[in-house]
């Protein structure tokens, strides 16, 4: 209990200072790391509050996708040299901003405090009708059948961003390879890495997919996963990224909402509601929406890491 | 007892990274600052989804399903966000050739 | 080829099993995952005519938890006593390696051996290593340490 | 028996925890980068590896015990990689200073 407690004051004191060297840090580069750091300490913390599943998300995209985006986009800015910044408010609004956020924290820690014990939930209902998914993890019983048509709209969301993304490029490489210019190194460190993990992250990556349905893990950690394996073979220059005119990546992309929606209509006809699912054969379908939509947010995942096409396509 | 602290965490995170958002001049800076405030409203609602166990679970699954949800959909915001950082910076480079 | 792929499918489906445990249910899966892995690792690394020497293999991999202890016990040594601190220094190494994958895999562990970090490659064509105490005997070290590597790998004939 | 294996896990534990702590002061008193690296890889995989070996007589099963070996081996291929990359990319960086 003692040993416990000690851990959370630790982590919640180590994430807070982190948190304040973020935005004190006068260069990018130091907040992006110290950020990362943050991230791998919050991972933990989700762990002390029995939330193993948010816990991995978090590692892989929180703290690994999000720094790899954010420190590949501080070096592009930093060899352009031409980052737009804005004015920076005088004392006095700086004053008045940081009352308004203290207000803003005192009011939510006020809220935390003051919530009933116990707290009302859903924790009941989930129980109760768990059974009838065949699911062991209560989470992917969430994703996948209470709330699935959250689930289903957040993969429409990655495929809405990944368009957003792309439409950013400039006219002349529109239709070309995401991402900066990248010198392939097939020597050295890096791609000695890259030809090692890869194999090593699909078998894990499957597994964490595979588990899913009864223990912590499922499609958005498997893709992480996924992606992290694609970006290093990519950032490597061992496989060429493809272009975004290419018409197997767009329906790798585009497959997994596809199915899922497909599945959901299918209920409509079948069983009367929207995303109802066949009766006997609730796992098996579940898990194969899961397993094509990992596939589809891994390779969204990745390609919005990767950013707006800015090269031309290979001929 | 870890609900409280990581409550009181996340509301602590929430003032940080708004800061952060509204006094930051560059760009990329308030991008991270925005993903400090994401997380601190995720870890208020963590906070509410532990004191919400019962019945078997240690923590309310549906709010723990939402912040799943919410963390992707906060990635897909922040790449989009980079990008269009980085395509002002491009069309600048290009104003001044 | 073939022979290469068997040995590793075997692996990959062993990481599985240990990862998942061997379940009649989820063993096609991981035989799938493991097959999907392979085809991936034989893409990404092509293989090549690996022989090993059995008997140099035993005792590389008997020597490296003794290396791993000699060199956590000189960073220790060197950041816990006040008396003593680190005087870092850079020597240029030329390894008797080819460029290419076999000498990657021996600078990756060169890395985890004491007091020497590769840095890159020199203009010269040698390899920078980063050495942590000294130059004293790294060159020497490194030599032997090379050439116990290629022996394991039958990469000295 | 569990006594004599649980001592061994404690003293095996606290080394790794030592070496870690180690590590750490080296991290904040060694001069340049590159021996920072030395001390954050060289020390950890040392901390990492004794607490493995600690952990290896409450693992329970063969499955446990490889798990754990496959920690150990992922983190040592993991930095043997990232560690001469960080060193080079820092030798860039900062030429001969």
């Amino acid at each position: 209990m003692i040993a416990g407690l000690a851990v959370d004051v630790l982590l919640a004191a180590g994430s807070l200072g982190l948190a304040l060297g973020v935005i004190r840090a006068r260069r990018v580069f130091t907040a992006i790391a110290l950020f990362i750091a943050h991230g791998l300490l919050l991972a933990l913390a989700w762990v002390r509050l029995d939330a193993l599943d948010v816990a991995l998300t978090e590692a892989a995209i929180g703290a690994g996708l999000s720094g790899v985006l954010l420190l590949a986009a501080r070096h592009r800015l930093a060899r352009g040299g031409s980052e737009r910044t804005t004015e920076a408010p005088g004392r006095v609004a700086t004053i008045f901003i940081g009352l308004g956020c203290a207000c803003i924290t005192v009011a939510l820690g006020y809220a935390v405090l003051a919530l009933p014990k116990p707290a009302p939930g859903l924790a009941a209902e989930v129980a109760a009708n768990l059974a009838a998914t065949e699911l062991g993890n209560p989470v992917t019983g969430v994703l996948m059948v209470f709330r699935g048509l959250d689930t289903l709209l957040e993969a429409a969301v990655l495929v809405l961003a990944v368009i957003g993304v792309w439409s950013l490029a400039p006219d002349a490489t529109w239709r070309g390879t995401p991402g900066a210019p990248w010198p392939a190194v097939t020597d050295g460190p890096r791609a000695l890495l890259a030809r090692l993990l890869p194999p090593i992250g699909i078998v894990v990556a499957v597994h964490i997919l595979w588990v899913g349905a009864d223990a912590p893990g499922g499609k958005f950690q498997a893709a992480a996963i996924l992606a992290a394996m694609g970006l290093l073979v990519w950032f490597a220059g061992l496989v060429r990224v493809p272009p975004t005119a290419s018409w197997p990546l767009r329906a790798t992309i585009a497959a997994g909402p596809a199915l899922f929606m497909a599945i959901g209509l299918a209920g409509l006809a079948v069983e009367g509601a929207f995303l109802a699912y066949p009766e006997g054969l609730v796992k098996p379908t579940i898990l194969i929406v899961e397993f094509v939509l990992a596939a589809s947010v891994a390779a969204a995942l990745a390609l919005l890491v990767m950013g707006a096409p800015s090269r031309d396509a290979p001929p | 007892m870890s609900a409280t602290l990581f409550g009181l965490l996340g509301a602590a995170l929430v003032g940080i990274g708004l800061f952060g958002m509204l006094v930051g001049t560059q760009p990329l800076m308030r991008i991270v600052c925005f993903n400090l405030l994401g997380s601190g409203v995720f870890l208020v609602f963590g906070a509410v989804a532990r004191r919400g166990g019962g019945a078997g679970f240690a923590a309310d699954p549906v709010p723990q399903a939402v912040i799943l949800t919410g963390l992707v959909v906060a990635f897909a915001a922040t790449t989009l966000a980079v990008a269009l950082v980085l395509r002002l910076a491009g069309n600048e480079d290009e104003d001044r050739h | 080829m073939a022979t290469a792929a068997i040995l590793r499918f075997t692996l990959l489906a062993a990481l599985w099993i240990v990862l998942a445990g061997h379940g009649w249910t989820d063993l096609p899966v991981g035989l799938v995952a493991a097959a999907f892995a392979t085809w991936a690792s034989l893409s990404l690394l092509p293989p090549s005519q690996l022989r090993l020497r059995p008997h140099s293999c035993m005792v590389l991999l008997l020597r490296f938890p003794w290396a791993a202890l000699r060199a956590g016990l000189q960073v220790a040594r060197l950041a816990l006593d006040p008396r003593v601190s680190p005087t870092p220094s850079e020597v240029i190494y030329v390894p008797r390696l080819p460029p290419g994958r076999a000498r990657d895999a021996f600078l990756a562990y060169a890395s985890l051996l004491p007091g020497t970090l590769p840095a890159g490659p020199d203009v010269s064509g040698g390899i920078v290593v980063h050495a942590l105490n000294g130059t004293a005997g790294v060159l020497e070290s490194l030599a032997e340490e090379e050439a116990r590597f290629a022996r394991a790998f039958r990469l000295d004939d | 028996m569990s006594l004599l294996a649980d001592a061994f896990t404690i003293l095996a534990i606290l080394a790794g925890i030592g070496f870690f702590a180690a590590g750490t002061a080296g991290l904040l008193r060694f001069p340049d980068t590159a021996s920072r690296l030395h001390a954050l890889t060289k020390a950890d995989h040392l901390g990492l590896g004794l607490v493995v070996i600690g952990l290896l007589p409450q693992a329970g099963s063969l499955a446990n015990t490889l798990r754990l070996l496959a920690v150990w081996a992922l983190v040592l291929v993991a930095s043997a990689a990232a560690g001469p990359m960080l060193a080079t990319l820092t030798r860039r960086a900062e030429p001969e200073t």
